[in-house]
């Protein structure tokens, strides 16, 4: 089959499954609808597949296959087409997007099924598919733009899904508002890039932007990639726009998994990484993503410790790892960041799923301190939430362990990294290990805390064979990227992700090879300060679930800080939101009412006593009007003529 | 006399004469009282044009005057169903077709 | 300049347009002939057998009798356009009819006269050759529906006016299910012109099939047997759009009297009848030319037919004569038969009512035309695959 | 010959047929005598007592209306008959085929439309 | 005179005379009688333009359908004679007539001047020539792959107008007695 016929089925195929669903969404049977949708994207994943078997079968130099279908608009020197790329980089995307996707679809089938919107809801999650996979296809700037705005609205939609519910509303709000925010940044970022280069295709940017030799500290390129990156830190939740991510948790669960950890929240990171030729040009803002990011790994990692939310654990975890995503990005590690991106979508889609099924089995409670010792009531989702652990605390030889080490190894070594950054991330690392025990002990193992009247059970099977196909992808998907340093002790196995992205990851001014021992030492500091805090938080939460109490007893001003998350909420709305309104009050008051209004009614008055002059031409009979025209077109003819 | 104006045809021709027939059609919007022969005169305009896009076509030899005809077409007999729709059924109401009659529609 | 040569060619060419336009017209006394005697035949009795041989001489009674009668206009007609009406009648029908080819072009070398050289020239035995044959012919057939409404409206009667407006209902309703089942056929021979279309059909029946070629010597390669469908609907709608039995329903004895034409009477009466046989030319015409392999014969490809010719006769001219006389027959055979399935359908079939007949045409015609446009553009989509 | 002088030639020979034949149904028949009734227009046996005011059923209208919307569309299936092999030929079958049929299909569902609300009934 | 030329004359006078008299005929119906002709004229200058299937389609759709409806809807009206067929005001309709005139006058200059200007430009360069099967072919080539969105647009439009068309013709229609 030819590549734009596959590229069209792999485009449309969630398309159509939307218009399918759309059209029947007052329909209640979740297995039509949901096998609809399933089936929509597991069309699409085997287009992927198709896709990607020929990309791997093309020469390593121009591994690409480019599609365009039309002239979507020509203004001038501005030309774009519905362009649609795959290369290494969304290969990667497309695969992951479409295959978690289909097993979170699977996944939704069953945790869906007494939902009465169930056919709009799969409507919306076909929707995402799509606009996601324009988003990671498109060849332009502007293309993706179409995608992301599109992914931000099924977003909204999907957190908003129980819109009875006042405050899931408000959430589903707070995430469109925010991320409104960080577009705006991006619609300037790209006006930036345009004015700079005159295009937006992502070739043409990439092989330009080594050409635009940057001056001043705030030229054009780092000004556009500044811009870029605030509307990353919209989309990817990253400080300090990310607040709407905790609260999106409101939205149904595998809609967490999908959007809020795999997908949707990673498209920053994709954007960045595929102008990576552009962003390694403006060291300024590398600096400003790896601090952003460093910050973010370990203040979300804080937060995350003292939520009780089974799903605001991991959304804070997420906003964490993503920091871990953009600390990569920000010291040049790019395939790093794509790497962790890959298995942090296989554990945390994993996790969210796991949780999704405690919070079904557990009849939608969602409390950690009403749950403990489910372990014997659900083994299967025990077992493969114990894997997305272990892959998330980066235990050696898990596909954590590998992305996560290399992201610390190249923020150490990188000439873009520092040794601060690398401390934070072990941070980070630690505190993670910290709250994700925390979060597994006081979940499925101890003693239960389940009110009597409360049963849990196993899940249907349609839901835990996505988890067990995750928790196999958790485990082994890092094996793909093994380091060198780890490789050579394996039968010399070799770093396939390196070989693949390596076109397309342009190399860090400055790199020097890292030499095995600070390697091996860098390793072992982050496992064994992960393995020592696994611990504690196993002693604390399982052993004698006193102490934590105690300590934060004693810590309790500190305690108090993170538990209501650093007050950031309110810091916005008292910093910000309502200084905002008052001052909008003052000046509609004082300017609005008292002064314009008074100067409309003026305008006003004399606009009316004008207006009943002219009135007298508005006759209502149309053949006059038409003559107006005409007559108009005479005079502007003649002036035309005798000029 | 120079007869080359009368034996060579070329698209001054017919731009002229597409021109006028516009012309008369606007004519006819301005002065007629009748909505129907008022739509007919906008069909007259409407096909003058469609000569001119024709004519380009033929004599900067691309061919997307011919689609554009095709377009402008459609459109005509678009507004036509549509005009007459609505002089139907105002007629049926009120038994009137005078433009100036359809005055009493507004606000 | 090469107008010297023109003229010669201009002047044939005028005359054969004269001569189309009087074939068509002199068909209609024969035709009506026909139509009595068969009915006469179907309906187990004589027909007209005093007057003539066989009744042939009633055709010249009939002439006279029209062209005597009394010629008037009813005092609420519109004079103009009771006049205009049966001319335009006649019209549509000639124009269209004369874009028909008939038979294979006559080639004339070059010959002596009045002290010049002339030729050579070819001669297309049709009035003129049109790219786009077909669309032209539908164009022009359906400016028909004026002639009902000019005569209908001009008349100053109400049972003209309403039957002119049935008739004119019906003709455009039927048009549509006409025009899409003809998108079949011409996706079929990619192209709207009548000759080549009729060029495409000589031989035995053979085509592609996904990279197979498939030959059935026994049967010609005619369209009726890729297009059964299409050709169904098009004889059908081609009823219709002549308003004959069983779509007659234009005029009705107990309603409408006779229709648009009521009022008209004489040589005025005879334009429209005329004009009603002209429709069922064209039809049987095109019917022939779209399905039936036009002017060519069956199994026998025309470039056969060219070399058989030229073994008989001296020159290239009178070859090329003697196979445009043969294709000419053939056609003429072919023809023949459709106009008399036209008069044997009008004495056999019971006609429709007025609800049925817009109900087949909207509900059943036009989705089943739609269905053949989808089946055969699928068909040939995957037939090239 | 150019093709210009072929329609020079329909238009000239149309035009003076119609003049010929509009010339012969004139001056054919014998001159009519005047009668006032033979003069009226035709009714039934019964004299013609109204003037001529018939309410005539907006029924025609619609089908003309219908009429004209779907001979564009169909009108709009030529062109693609046309080329529709060559596109075959030039690989962007699927495509055309596709979009023809998204076309057919929004046909289809005006006509269903048309069906289902009545348009097409006639009593 | 060549046969062209002779041919644009003539259909250049058919047309303006009947696109005249559609607009000078107090009776509609011969207005759109006329206005038929016109459009049987335009298809015939589309023939010497060489555009066959545009006039094809001209004839097919103005001729055959649009206008048939026109004359229809007046035939249903029974629409005699127009009381008042013109616009009565004196001053409006002088003006009228005088901004047609000046337009006309206008587009007519601004024709000439653009073509002098135009020079080279407009130099008779028919790439379009032969039969018309070229000409179509080539039309449903770009119709169906530069213009393809259009033509979808179109096939929309055409449906909300035979739902909207039909809706409205068999509404009560207006809201008040005048």
């Amino acid at each position: 089959m030819n590549h734009s016929l596959l590229m069209a089925i792999l485009i449309l195929a969630p398309f159509v499954g939307f218009l399918i669903n759309g059209a029947r969404y007052k329909k209640h049977s979740g297995n039509v609808a949901g096998s609809i949708a399933t089936v929509a994207v597991a069309i699409s994943f085997i287009s992927a597949i198709l896709l990607v078997v020929d990309l791997i079968s093309m020469p390593a130099e121009g591994r690409r296959i480019a599609v365009s279908f039309f002239e979507w608009m020509a203004i001038d020197k501005f030309k774009v087409n519905a362009g649609f790329v795959v290369d290494q980089i969304s290969a990667i995307m497309i695969l992951v997007i479409t295959g978690v996707g289909t097993l979170i679809h699977l996944f939704s089938i069953g945790y869906m099924h007494h939902d009465k919107g169930v056919a709009k809801y799969f409507a919306y999650l076909n929707l995402f598919i799509f606009n996601m996979l324009l988003l990671v296809l498109g060849d332009s700037l502007l293309v993706m733009f179409v995608g992301w705005e599109g992914v931000g609205l099924c977003s909204y939609l999907l957190i908003g899904f129980w819109f009875t519910d006042k405050e899931k509303a408000a959430a589903g709000m707070k995430a469109f508002i925010t991320n409104r925010i960080g577009d705006a940044a991006f619609l300037l970022g790209m006006f930036v890039l345009f004015i700079t280069f005159g295009t937006l295709n992502f070739s043409e940017l990439n092989a330009l932007a080594p050409t635009v030799a940057e001056s001043t500290w705030l030229g054009a390129l780092t000004l556009g990639t500044l811009f870029l990156f605030i509307g990353a830190t919209g989309k990817s939740a990253q400080i300090p726009l990310y607040v709407w991510l905790p609260d999106a948790m409101a939205g149904p669960t595998p809609v967490s998994a999908l959007i809020h950890a795999a997908t949707m929240v990673t498209a920053g990171v994709y954007m960045i990484v595929r102008l990576n030729p552009l962003f390694i040009m403006a060291p300024n803002t590398m600096m400003v993503i790896a601090i952003i990011g460093a910050a973010t790994a370990v203040f979300a990692a804080t937060i995350g410790i003292t939520q009780n939310d089974i799903k605001k654990v991991l959304a804070y975890s997420t906003v964490s790892q993503l920091g871990y995503m953009f600390l990569a990005v920000g010291v040049g590690a790019f395939g790093a960041a794509m790497f962790h991106l890959m298995t942090h979508a296989f554990f945390k889609a994993l996790m969210f799923l796991g949780s999704g099924s405690v919070i079904h089995g557990m009849h939608e409670e969602q409390d950690i301190r009403k749950m403990g010792g489910l372990k014997k009531y659900m083994p299967i989702t025990h077992i493969t939430f114990v894997m997305g652990w272990l892959a998330i605390i980066g235990t050696p030889l898990f596909s954590g362990f590998f992305s996560k080490d290399e992201i610390l190894a190249y923020a150490f070594h990188s000439p873009m990294g520092s040794p601060i950054l690398w401390a934070a991330g072990v941070v980070g690392a630690t505190l993670t290990a910290f709250y994700m025990t925390r979060l597994m002990a006081l979940t499925f193992w101890g003693k239960s805390r389940v009110s009597p009247d409360v049963h849990p059970h196993e899940s249907s099977a349609i839901m835990t064979i996505p988890l067990i196909i995750l928790a196999i992808l958790s485990v082994f998907a890092g094996w793909i990227g093994v380091p060198h340093v780890i490789g050579e002790h394996l039968g010399h196995m070799p770093n396939f992700w390196e070989h693949w992205l390596h076109p397309m990851i342009s190399p860090i001014p400055g790199w020097t090879a890292i030499d095995h021992t600070t390697e091996w030492v860098l390793m072992g500091c982050s496992v064994g300060l992960a393995t020592v805090s696994a611990i504690v938080a196993y002693q604390f939460y399982v052993k004698s679930p006193e102490t934590p109490k105690k300590i934060a007893e004693s810590i309790k001003p500190v305690y108090n800080l993170v538990n209501n998350k650093y007050f950031v909420d309110e810091a916005y709305f008292g910093g910000i939101i309502n200084p905002l309104i008052n001052l909008s009050k003052n000046t509609w008051y004082y300017i609005d009412v008292n002064f314009i209004d008074k100067m409309t009614f003026w305008a006003g008055d004399l606009v009316r006593g004008m207006g009943s002059f002219v009135r007298s031409v508005q006759t209502g009979n149309m053949q006059q009007y038409a003559m107006y025209i005409g007559i108009g077109v005479v005079v502007a003819l003649s002036f035309v003529i005798m000029r | 006399m120079n007869t080359e104006f009368i034996t060579n045809i070329g698209l001054t021709h017919y731009l002229v004469l597409a021109a006028l027939l516009f012309v008369i059609g606007m004519a006819g919007v301005l002065v007629r009282r009748n909505v129907i022969v008022l739509l007919m005169s906008i069909e007259l305009m409407l096909n003058s044009v469609n000569l001119t896009f024709v004519a380009f076509s033929k004599y900067l030899g691309i061919l997307d005057g011919h689609i554009m005809v095709f377009f402008v077409m459609t459109i005509a007999a678009a507004e036509a169903a549509v005009g007459l729709a609505l002089a139907v059924s105002i007629f049926k109401r009120f038994n009137e077709v005078n433009i100036r009659f359809f005055e009493h529609l507004k606000g | 300049m090469g107008m010297g040569k023109d003229i010669f060619e201009i002047t044939v060419n005028g005359l054969k347009l004269v001569v189309i336009f009087l074939m068509m017209v002199q068909m209609v006394p024969i035709l009506v002939w026909l139509e009595r005697r068969g009915s006469a035949f179907i309906q187990d009795r004589l027909g007209p057998n005093r007057v003539g041989p066989l009744g042939l001489m009633q055709l010249l009674a009939d002439a006279v009798k029209f062209l005597t009668k009394e010629n008037f206009v009813p005092d609420t007609a519109k004079p103009f356009l009771y006049y205009a009406a049966p001319v335009f009648a006649l019209i549509p029908g000639a124009v269209a009819f004369s874009a028909i080819p008939m038979s294979s072009p006559i080639q004339v070398g070059t010959f002596e006269m009045f002290g010049s050289t002339w030729g050579p020239y070819t001669f297309l035995v049709q009035g003129y050759e049109i790219g786009v044959g077909i669309v032209f012919i539908l164009g022009v057939s359906s400016l028909a529906a004026y002639t009902l409404l000019m005569a209908g409206w001009g008349s100053g009667n109400k049972y003209t006016l309403m039957g002119a407006l049935r008739a004119s209902a019906q003709t455009i309703s039927y048009e549509l299910a006409l025009g899409l089942s003809i998108v079949g056929v011409i996706m079929l021979y990619g192209t709207f012109n009548l000759t080549e279309m009729t060029l495409a059909q000589q031989g035995p029946l053979s085509f592609t099939f996904l990279g197979n070629n498939v030959t059935a010597s026994w049967l010609p390669n005619w369209g009726i047997f890729y297009q059964p469908l299409a050709a169904i609907l098009f004889f059908s709608a081609a009823f219709a759009e002549s308003n004959r039995l069983p779509f007659d329903l234009a005029e009705g004895e107990s309603e409408l009297v006779g229709g648009f034409h009521t009022e008209y009477g004489g040589f005025k009466f005879n334009m429209f009848f005329i004009g009603e046989y002209g429709h069922m030319m064209i039809a049987s015409g095109l019917m022939v030319l779209f399905f039936f392999g036009g002017y060519t014969i069956p199994y026998v490809s025309v470039a056969e037919l060219n070399e058989w010719a030229a073994s008989v006769t001296s020159t290239a001219g009178k070859a090329s004569a003697l196979v445009a006389l043969i294709h000419f027959l053939a056609f003429n055979v072919k023809f023949a038969f459709f106009m008399w399935v036209f008069i044997w359908v009008r004495w056999t079939l019971p006609r429709f009512r007025y609800d049925q007949l817009m109900d087949l045409g909207w509900k059943t015609m036009l989705p089943w035309a739609l269905a053949n446009t989808i089946i055969t553009a699928f068909v040939i989509y995957i037939a090239s695959l | 010959m150019p093709l210009g002088g072929v329609i020079f030639i329909v238009i000239f020979i149309a035009l003076f047929g119609a003049f010929l034949v509009w010339l012969a149904a004139n001056i054919t028949g014998t001159k009519p005598v005047y009668n006032p009734v033979k003069y009226e227009p035709y009714e039934c046996g019964i004299p013609g007592i109204e003037k001529k005011e018939t309410k005539i059923s907006v029924k025609y209208y619609l089908t003309a209306i219908l009429f004209i919307l779907f001979d564009i569309e169909i009108i709009f299936m030529y062109p693609w008959a046309i080329s529709f092999r060559e596109f075959i030929s030039t690989g962007g079958g699927a495509f055309v085929f596709i979009s023809m049929m998204v076309f057919i299909a929004i046909f289809i569902f005006g006509l269903f439309w048309e069906v289902k609300s009545k348009a097409l009934e006639w009593d | 005179m060549t046969a062209d030329a002779f041919l644009f004359w003539f259909l250049a006078f058919v047309t303006l005379a009947s696109g005249l008299s559609v607009i000078l005929m107090s009776n509609p119906i011969y207005s759109a009688l006329c206005l038929a002709m016109t459009m049987v004229g335009i298809s015939a200058l589309f023939v010497t333009l060489n555009a066959f299937f545009i006039a094809g389609v001209q004839l097919i759709v103005y001729a055959g359908a649009v206008m048939v409806l026109f004359t229809m809807v007046i035939m249903l009206f029974d629409l005699k004679k127009d009381v008042q067929a013109f616009t009565k005001g004196k001053f409006t309709g002088a003006v009228k007539i005088a901004s047609v005139g000046l337009l006309a006058g206008l587009v007519v200059g601004a024709i000439a001047m653009s073509v002098s200007l135009m020079g080279e430009k407009t130099t008779d360069n028919p790439v379009m020539v032969g039969t018309g099967m070229e000409t179509t072919k080539a039309l449903g080539n770009i119709l169906f792959s530069k213009y393809i969105f259009g033509f979808e647009a179109l096939g929309v439009l055409l449906l909300v107008i035979a739902v909207g068309a039909v809706a409205l013709a068999r509404s009560k229609g207006g809201t008040h007695e005048h």
